[in-house]
């Protein structure tokens, strides 16, 4: 089989005053259920490789990583080329419950946005106060992009992580670009 | 632009983070209702100049539907609550009464 | 004539002159000129035409409520009309031209109007043009709408971009005056996050000019000092150049920085719009001055006093050598006393005070030796295109002139008024302040946040406290008290900083001048400047009824100029009170809306144009598309392709082309769009039974069904293939519009109806891209990408199989919508091109050819296939479309059903679905109507049925279509008429509506 | 009354217009009237007209809680066209833009009626569908519309962009005889000729009861005391659900906030209207300039009269994007009003449970052009019990499963 190809084939910009890219693909599986469930939480902490989240938040190592959807949908994040083998491993070990994984690896993009500007470039398209004591890194918020849905989080200080759908990635990726465009800096945050 | 708060998620966000759906704790009617029963589902709404319930979706969050209890004079809220109930629950009840000593719900 | 003082200005940079032009006329300023203060530098009194009569205007103010100061700025891409001079800061090159006149600014000839001004009161054109009827649209409308607008309508597109930012705090300030500064700095000693936003280039508002001291010091000094203490402080964020425009629901404020309008040129967004949500907002806005209402207030060279002041003591300006000040009031005293110091004349000041007065700034003004006149007034100034003297009278007559004061130029104040429009904007209420003539907010009503608690406060003269040291006691209060509120604590000792304070006299309000005016003077007595409202017209609207002051705005336009009547509004309340005899309390204020000051509709839109418009969703096969000829149709936010031309193509022979190959070889769709939901869990047979309308929970695994869905009112509104995945997992196809809206259809009734069944429903649309691979050769090609069994035994019509093909992990599904041999393919997104140009390449020596939805659409007509939005448009329950097969019998409910047994639902009257074949094998045209015999009560032919769908048919090589019809059904073979749009009458024969293949051989192969 | 033209405006000039009178007259409520309207918006106005005009019925009060047309008849974009799909709705509203052709000097006030001509552009494969059956349909109904081009459409309406990226023109459907009109002047032409009539048209009048005896109506209840009648007519728009409340019936109607909004005024360049259904916005340039325009509704019941600011966002937005030209005009003021929607989106005029009672209502985003046809099919139905311009409307078809659904081409129904 062929080599998988992200939406955007890993475009990235560095033109304006922020580092914008696209990393992919990624690996991200769906799981819905109950989360107060032992067995369902031992198979999602095994899949993810982290513990998991509290409510609104992620927790991530590297590639890995689990962030709170919603009270009963969780997504996991691995490597793209685990990411059916974990998806497998999930179904199996929560068979007979009334829970669901599922791959959506190829529904979803990610970008990252870097730079002490971070911040701001958000600011300027997601209605979320972004205030270093009200956002902060762990923090997971799924929210609207501009126009779009869309979920982000901070692995870092001066660094987003954005996920979205695929089909609007290039959307999502001009957005940026043109709250990005250089003369825009807000200081505001950054 | 309405501030809201989301019981499912816990997220307090502006409203374009949500999808307004109508009326609250609206009784289904199916095969076998009146013509009366089912026209009142589907079609009359109490649409009252106060206190209003009713069904919003966290449509770009965490996707999860509440009810939101609300005042259409003034859009001050009561306060959202699950979307799983048939009725309003009581703290928010004695919510909208402190606020609204006079309201009385609609028949 | 005005001129540039030799001793400099407070603002103005002497080091740094700029060049301007103005009507093309070369001028020189400074930097930290306003245009307006540059234009009055160079001699430019005038500097625009009223609306109306056209009349000479000249400035009257120095700030965001200037009415008359338009102009257009700019050229091409950075055009823009109605630009204030007051408000525009002035740049190396600035272009700039004055609005509303013809042929130019000095002679006029619009300005016959001011001569016909009294044919031509409040109101007149309702009561004219009405005769002959056809002439309002032929003569006078054109008319009337020529001398129509103010500035020149923009031609080029907009070469600047802009954007929005989302913030949050604790407290908004607004307005950079003393009162600001003091509030923002109270709330950020007690630890608030607090945004304090400046409309100017400068912090202080009015208190630098208008002098003083406060805690011992100049109070430049005390900007400096608690500018530079704010700017320390890190949950402080400061903006110049951002206005406060308009105050929303529950703590929603907008704000709008203009970023680059002083520097045009740097790279970067014009403006910025911000959101922010505050938990309080501290409206800090000042106060603005009031004109009097006295004959001739509008000729060039009356101004404000407070403006007069401004532009000499920040800009250097004078508006003229020889001022008369006329007030009712001390704060005026103050302008003559500036003029004074700058050397310039002040021939008298004409008080309408009766009573001795003898507080401080009226003893300095008699120290320096200007006379002043109690209870004195102007009967009417003199002069056309500029002031040339006063007439004066006494205020309590009639206007006999008792002398002639030669001057020019005229210094007007007639009170203050606090600005309360952020206030008001979201609710909150007014109350009448008699002893300064003004309304003022009522802090007993506010306007109302989310929890039912005031969320405005005012401070300083916002909230209609005048004197400096009240202003400062106020805002620190008001900034104590709001953060108290947000249970924030100042600490101990923290107090108002304290201000010298001048008494003053109380002042007298004046709403007419002289008291006794005859209508003759009154007629001449502007309120709304702009818009050319007086006086009179404002009286004779009350004498017509127009008695509520709503009425009395839109009769006479009073305060709808371009000013939203900041200068007018009380002046013309107050008018209409008098000519009703009432009180100006009853009659109250119109509403305020936003935004405060005008603002760019591209702000508003913010970065959303061009590209960025408008999400475009987008295939995972959408480059390959438009690299190979595809003609996009929006479909949804999707972009589908229409059809691949070729070159030399048009689009209706590429369509031809794609469908007769199809036919007979091969074709390949991105049917990616299509929704795909998983549902999934316990219930999820039961809950599929109640969404569609046949029989879900019986389908056998490894099996696909197609389905309807109606919504619970009865309406046809989605269809598509379900497949049984496994035995509590089931994936739903849906079409392109009803992936999102389907799925969130069954989330709703899962989350507020079924909530105690359990299923889980997952959208997969996106994760899968997938091809339709259609046609007799469909099979071979899949055979030669190899890697499982697609024989009809091992996969035969309407079932599914995981598998692989050409190495690529695959789900198929034998369905056709087209009536050929088909496979629908799944595979996934990121390997979606990958699997496209196999199938491309094995298909090479097969035919194959990609097609558009124009094809699709074809296709399945020829079969006799419904499509939503087609032979669906909201209206349509399934039994219209002869789809009872597909309404279980067996089951008690599904959603639509109860809808379906009333009365109309199941009238036989309802048109029916057939098929339709022209007499003469010509297309029908789309959404024609077929006509029966009369008319009905109102006059309308009567209808007997409409097409849905209608193409060219390359297949059968003529027109086919599909319809509604009443009895439709029941009429097989009788021909029925179709009047075109087009003067033709189309004759159409009832036919079945399976055009195609009618056993289904084709498919089943 | 003294009547209006360009005679009576020159001699009252010469003596500075001392001599006009009220345009109505200030009434006190009687006890009884043969009929009362309530709501003084431009369809309560012109149903009391045309019960006099039509009917001979005068003694009649119109009861206004606030000042005249200052409901949705005073805050509208007064697009009047009547290019609509479905029979009945063609028929009221084609009979209504027809009765604003002569409707100044119907009533000897000028209301300015400008048919400059609307277009509707299509902007999706849909949209050309949906507007040329309406074209077909509107044909055979005998309103005059045509679909066109985009050339066309450029050359009606130079400032607009044609070709954007995003949703390029493919057409539009043009209705040359609609229009415009100066919407406060219909509220007041109506009410001054009613006045004319001995109609008692009595402001700052709040209807806060009904009365009815054994199913009939008998009379309202005011905060100026009661008033009797024998038919009553609820002409209220946004606040109809609160009077059926009073009267004891339920109605199929919600009340939200619907926008618009005016940029500063500019020199004319724009001399038709422009609806664009997909991108949301629409815009005309009235007789003073401004760039008069309006979008979507909000989602939610509000009785405040404001609206949400995104929702002028996406207006303006969108217009920017149909028309570049605007970019940098500014936005001088925005409003709203509170419009009520049906459950089908068309309106209800019909009998209702009470004996007597009438109501008139659910207009909506689109009933200012509708207000002259409107008017005289409630006058129809309340003297004579039936009218074929209203027969379609009964507020029975909610239970019958009978809708007039107009969403069908056009997504909106301004
Ligand atoms: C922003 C906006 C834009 C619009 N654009 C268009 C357009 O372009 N074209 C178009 O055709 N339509 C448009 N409409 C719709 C149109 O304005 C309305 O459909 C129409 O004006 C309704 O008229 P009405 O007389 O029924 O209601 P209204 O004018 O609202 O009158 C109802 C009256 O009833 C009074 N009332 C209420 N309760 C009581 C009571 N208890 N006692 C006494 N009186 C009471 C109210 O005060 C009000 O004056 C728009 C509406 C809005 C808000
Ligand atoms: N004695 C009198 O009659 C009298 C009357 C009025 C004012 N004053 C004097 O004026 C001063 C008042 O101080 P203050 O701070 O209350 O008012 P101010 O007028 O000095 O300051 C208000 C500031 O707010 C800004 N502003 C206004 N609207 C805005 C908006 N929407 N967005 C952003 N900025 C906006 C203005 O540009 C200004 O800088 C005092 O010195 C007072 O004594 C005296
Ligand atoms: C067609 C139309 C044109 C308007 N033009 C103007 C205008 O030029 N200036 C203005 O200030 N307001 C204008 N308005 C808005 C009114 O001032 C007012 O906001 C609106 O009628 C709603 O009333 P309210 O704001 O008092 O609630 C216009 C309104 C309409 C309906
Ligand atoms: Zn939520």
């Amino acid at each position: 089989m062929s080599d998988p190809v992200s939406a955007l084939k890993n475009a990235s910009d560095s033109t304006g005053i922020v580092q914008i890219s696209e990393v992919g693909p990624a690996g991200m599986i769906t799981l819905r259920g109950d989360l107060a469930d032992k067995a369902l939480i031992k198979a999602a902490v095994a899949a993810g490789g982290v513990n998991l989240p509290e409510q609104r938040r992620i927790n991530t190592e590297g590639d890995r990583g689990m962030a709170w959807m919603s009270p009963d949908e969780l997504l996991i994040l691995c490597p793209y080329a685990e990411a059916k083998d974990r998806t497998a491993d999930l179904a199996a070990a929560v068979a007979g419950q009334f829970a669901l994984a599922v791959n959506v690896s190829d529904a979803r993009v990610v970008f990252e946005l870097k730079g002490p500007h971070a911040r701001d470039v958000m600011a300027k398209l997601a209605p979320v106060d972004l205030h270093p004591s009200a956002f902060t890194p762990g923090m997971f918020r799924r929210t609207r992009l501009a126009q779009v849905a869309a979920a982000l989080w901070m692995p870092q200080e001066d660094c987003f992580r954005i996920v979205c759908f695929r089909s609007v990635a290039q959307y999502v990726f001009d957005l940026l670009n043109v709250s990005a465009m250089p003369g825009s800096e807000v200081n505001y945050y950054g | 632009m309405l501030n809201i708060h989301c019981p499912n998620c816990g997220v307090t966000a502006e409203e374009t983070e949500f999808h307004a759906h109508g009326e609250a704790h609206l009784t289904r009617f199916g095969p076998g209702a009146s013509d009366d029963d089912f026209e009142s589902y589907l079609f009359m709404r109490a649409n009252p100049k106060g206190v209003h319930f009713e069904r919003w979706r966290h449509q770009n969050g965490c996707g999860k539907w509440f009810h939101m209890a609300r005042c259409t004079m003034t859009l001050e809220i009561f306060g959202t609550y699950s979307a799983q109930t048939t009725e309003p629950p009581q703290d928010i009840l004695d919510r909208i009464r402190a606020r609204r000593p006079d309201w009385n719900p609609h028949p | 004539m005005s001129t540039r003082l030799a001793n400099g200005g407070r603002l103005l940079n002497t080091d740094r002159p700029l060049n301007f032009t103005f009507n093309g006329k070369q001028m020189r300023g400074y930097a930290g000129d306003t245009l307006a203060s540059a234009l009055l530098a160079n001699g430019q009194m005038m500097v625009g035409r009223s609306f109306k009569y056209h009349r000479p205007r000249g400035l009257v103010a120095s700030g965001a409520e200037e009415p008359n100061g338009l102009v257009n700025l700019g050229s091409e891409g950075k055009f823009e009309p109605n630009a204030r001079v007051t408000t525009t800061e002035l740049f190396e090159g600035l272009k700039a031209e004055s609005q509303n006149h013809w042929p130019s600014l000095e002679f006029d000839v619009g300005a016959i109007n001011a001569k016909l001004s009294r044919f031509l009161p409040a109101g007149f054109y309702y009561k004219m043009f009405m005769y002959p009827q056809a002439a309002w649209k032929h003569v006078y409308e054109p008319i009337i709408r020529k001398s129509a607008g103010l500035g020149k309508a923009p031609q080029a597109r907009d070469d600047d971009t802009y954007e929005h930012f989302y913030a949050f705090c604790d407290v908004l300030v607004i307005g950079g005056g003393v009162a600001g500064l003091t509030a923002a700095r109270t709330a950020a000693r007690a630890g608030a996050q607090v945004m304090l936003v400046e409309q100017t280039e400068h912090w202080g508002g009015r208190a630098p000019v208008d002098g003083g001291s406060i805690d011992g010091k100049p109070v430049d000094n005390f900007v400096e000092e608690i500018l530079s203490e704010l700017k320390s402080l890190d949950n402080v964020q400061l903006r110049t150049r951002t206005m406060g425009a308009g105050v929303y629901d529950h703590g929603y404020v907008t704000c709008y920085e203009r970023l680059r309008d002083h520097a045009p040129d740097t790279p970067g967004p014009r403006h910025r719009l911000w959101r922010v949500r505050a938990a309080h907002v501290v409206t800090a806005t000042g106060a603005l001055e009031r004109p009097l209402s006295f004959a001739g207030n509008d000729i060039p060279g009356v101004m404000l006093a407070s403006a007069m002041r401004d532009y000499v003591v920040n800009y250097g300006v004078s508006t003229g050598d020889r001022t008369v000040v006329v007030t009712n009031n001390d704060n005026a005293y103050l302008t003559a006393i500036s003029l004074k110091h700058a050397g310039l004349d002040v021939p008298a000041i004409l008080d309408t005070r009766a009573l001795p007065q003898d507080s401080e700034l009226v003893a300095q003004a008699r120290a320096l030796g200007i006379r002043i006149l109690m209870g004195h007034a102007i009967s009417s100034v003199k002069g056309t295109k500029r002031v040339t003297g006063v007439a004066i009278c006494s205020q309590a007559g009639e206007g006999a002139v008792l002398e002639e004061i030669p001057c020019d130029a005229v210094a007007m104040s007639g009170g203050w008024s606090p600005v309360v429009h952020l206030w008001s904007h979201c609710g909150g209420k007014l109350v009448w302040n008699a002893e300064k003539a003004c309304f003022s907010p009522d802090v007993d009503n506010p306007p109302k946040g989310a929890d039912g608690m005031g969320f405005v406060t005012t401070a300083g003269s916002a909230s209609g406290v005048f004197a400096l040291d009240d202003v400062l006691c106020d805002a620190h209060a008001a900034g104590d008290g709001v953060a108290t509120t947000l249970d924030f604590k100042l600490p101990k000792g923290d107090s108002a900083p304290k201000a010298t304070r001048r008494e003053e006299a109380p002042l007298m309000p004046v709403w007419m001048m002289p008291q006794g005016a005859s209508v003759k003077l009154r007629e001449k007595a502007w309120l709304d400047y702009q818009n050319d409202v007086k006086v009179s017209d404002v009286r004779l609207a009350a004498q017509e009824g127009f008695v509520s002051v709503e009425h009395t705005k839109r009769y006479t336009t009073l305060g709808m100029a371009t000013d939203q009547g900041k200068l007018s509004n009380i002046n013309g309340l107050a008018t209409l009170a008098g000519a009703l005899d009432t009180d100006i309390p009853s009659v109250g204020t119109t509403t305020f809306r936003p935004p405060y000051h005008p603002i760019a509709m591209a702000a508003i839109g913010g970065e959303a144009r061009g590209d960025v418009f408008q999400p475009i969703r987008r295939t995972p096969l959408h480059n390959w598309h438009e690299a190979n000829g595809a003609e996009f149709e929006p479909v949804g936010q999707w972009r589908r392709p229409y059809a691949f031309k070729r070159a030399g193509e048009s689009t209706h022979d590429a369509v031809m082309r794609e469908v007769k190959n199809t036919r007979e070889k091969l074709g390949l769709l991105d049917a990616s769009t299509l929704g795909k939901l998983l549902v999934k869990g316990p219930d999820a047979g039961r809950f599929l039974d109640m969404l569609y309308t046949n029989m879900m929970s019986t389908l056998k695994p490894g099996k696909c069904r197609y389905g309807l869905m109606c919504s619970e009112n009865g309406f046809l509104i989605d269809d598509g293939v379900v497949a049984r995945i496994d035995e509590d997992t089931w994936l739903c196809h849906t079409t392109t519009g009803g992936a999102d809206s389907i799925h969130a259809h069954m989330e709703e009734w899962l989350q507020t109806e079924w909530w105690d069944w359990k299923v889980h429903v997952a959208n997969l649309t996106e994760q899968y891209a997938q091809v339709a691979v259609v046609g007799p050769n469909a099979r071979t090609a899949l055979e030669n990408l190899g890697g499982m069994d697609v024989s009809r035994e091992a996969l035969g019509f309407m079932e599914w199989t995981d598998g692989t093909l050409g190495g690529f992990p695959v789900r198929v599904y034998r369905i056709s919508f087209s009536g050929e041999l088909s496979y629908e393919i799944a595979v996934e997104a990121s390997h979606g091109q990958a699997f496209w140009d196999a199938l491309m390449a094995v298909g090479a020596d097969l035919g194959v050819m990609p097609y558009g939805t124009e094809c699709l659409h074809i296709l399945r007509a020829e079969k006799g296939f419904i499509m939503i939005g087609d032979e669906t448009d909201g209206t349509v329950i399934p039994q219209d479309l002869g789809l009872h097969w597909a309404l279980s019998k067996k089951k008690d409910d599904y959603l639509g059903k109860r809808a379906q047994a009333r009365s109309h639902m199941a009238d036989p009257n309802r048109w029916k679905l057939v098929g339709l074949e022209t007499v003469d094998g010509s297309t029908l045209p789309d959404g024609a109507y077929a006509v029966g015999a009369g008319t009905n009560e109102n006059g309308q032919r009567n209808m007997i049925g409409r097409v849905t769908s209608t193409y060219h048919s390359p297949t059968l090589d003529r027109g086919i279509a599909m319809g509604l019809v009443l009895h439709g059904p029941d009429r097989m073979g009788e021909v029925i008429d179709f009047p075109g749009t087009d003067g033709k009458t189309y004759q159409a024969r009832i036919v079945d509506p399976v055009f195609y293949d009618k056993e289904g051989e084709k498919q089943n192969v | 009354m003294k009547k209006y033209s360009v005679f009576a405006v020159a001699r009252e000039a010469m003596r500075h217009h001392t001599g006009w009178t009220r345009a109505w007259r200030d009434a006190q409520p009687k006890k009884r009237y043969d009929a009362i309207i309530i709501g003084a918006g431009g369809h309560g106005l012109a149903t009391a007209y045309y019960l006099g005009k039509n009917f001979g019925i005068t003694n009649v009060a119109i009861l206004e809680k606030g000042w005249l047309g200052g409901g949705n008849t005073g805050r509208n974009t007064t697009i009047i066209r009547s290019n609509y799909l479905q029979d009945p709705s063609a028929a009221i509203y084609e009979k209504s833009r027809s009765l604003y052709e002569t409707m100044s000097q119907d009533l000897n006030y000028n209301v300015m009626f400008s048919p400059r001509g609307v277009i509707m552009l299509a902007q999706t494969e849909h949209e050309v569908r949906g507007y040329k059956r309406t074209a077909h349909a509107n044909a055979l109904q005998g309103v005059t519309t045509e679909w066109i081009t985009p050339a066309r459409v450029k050359e009606l309406c130079p400032i607009m962009n044609i070709d954007g990226p995003r949703y390029p023109v493919l057409g539009g459907l043009w209705q040359a005889r609609g229009g415009t009109a100066r919407h406060d002047a219909v509220a007041w032409g109506y009410a001054r000729a009613c006045s004319d009539m001995g109609m008692d048209v009595i402001q700052k009048c709040e209807v806060t009861g009904i009365r009815a005896e054994g199913g009939k109506v008998v009379g309202v209840s005011t905060n100026r005391g009661d008033i009797d009648c024998d038919k009553l007519g609820m002409v209220v728009a946004g606040h109809s659900g609160h009077l059926a409340d009073m009267a004891g019936f339920r109605l199929p109607v919600e009340s939200v906030a619907l926008q618009a909004l005016v940029s500063e005024p500019i020199k004319p360049c724009m001399d038709i209207v422009v609806m664009a259904n997909t991108v949301h916005g629409y815009m005309s340039q009235s007789d003073k300039g401004e760039m008069v325009i309006g979008g979507g509704t909000d989602g939610y019941n509000n009785y405040t009269q404001r609206g949400s600011f995104h929702h002028i966002e996406e207006t303006v937005r969108a217009l920017v994007e149909t028309f570049p030209m605007i970019s940098r005009l500014k936005m001088l003021r925005q409003w709203g009003g509170i419009v009520d929607v049906t459950g089908d989106r068309s309106p209800i005029l019909s009998k209702t449970p009470v004996d007597g009672i009438f109501i008139n209502c659910g207009w909506g985003t689109g009933g200012f052009k509708a207000i002259p046809g409107s008017g005289w099919a409630m006058a129809e139905l309340m003297a004579k019990g039936r009218s074929p311009l209203t027969d379609a409307f009964g507020m029975e078809r909610f239970r019958e499963g009978r809708f007039i659904d107009e969403s069908v081409a056009a997504g909106v129904a301004h």
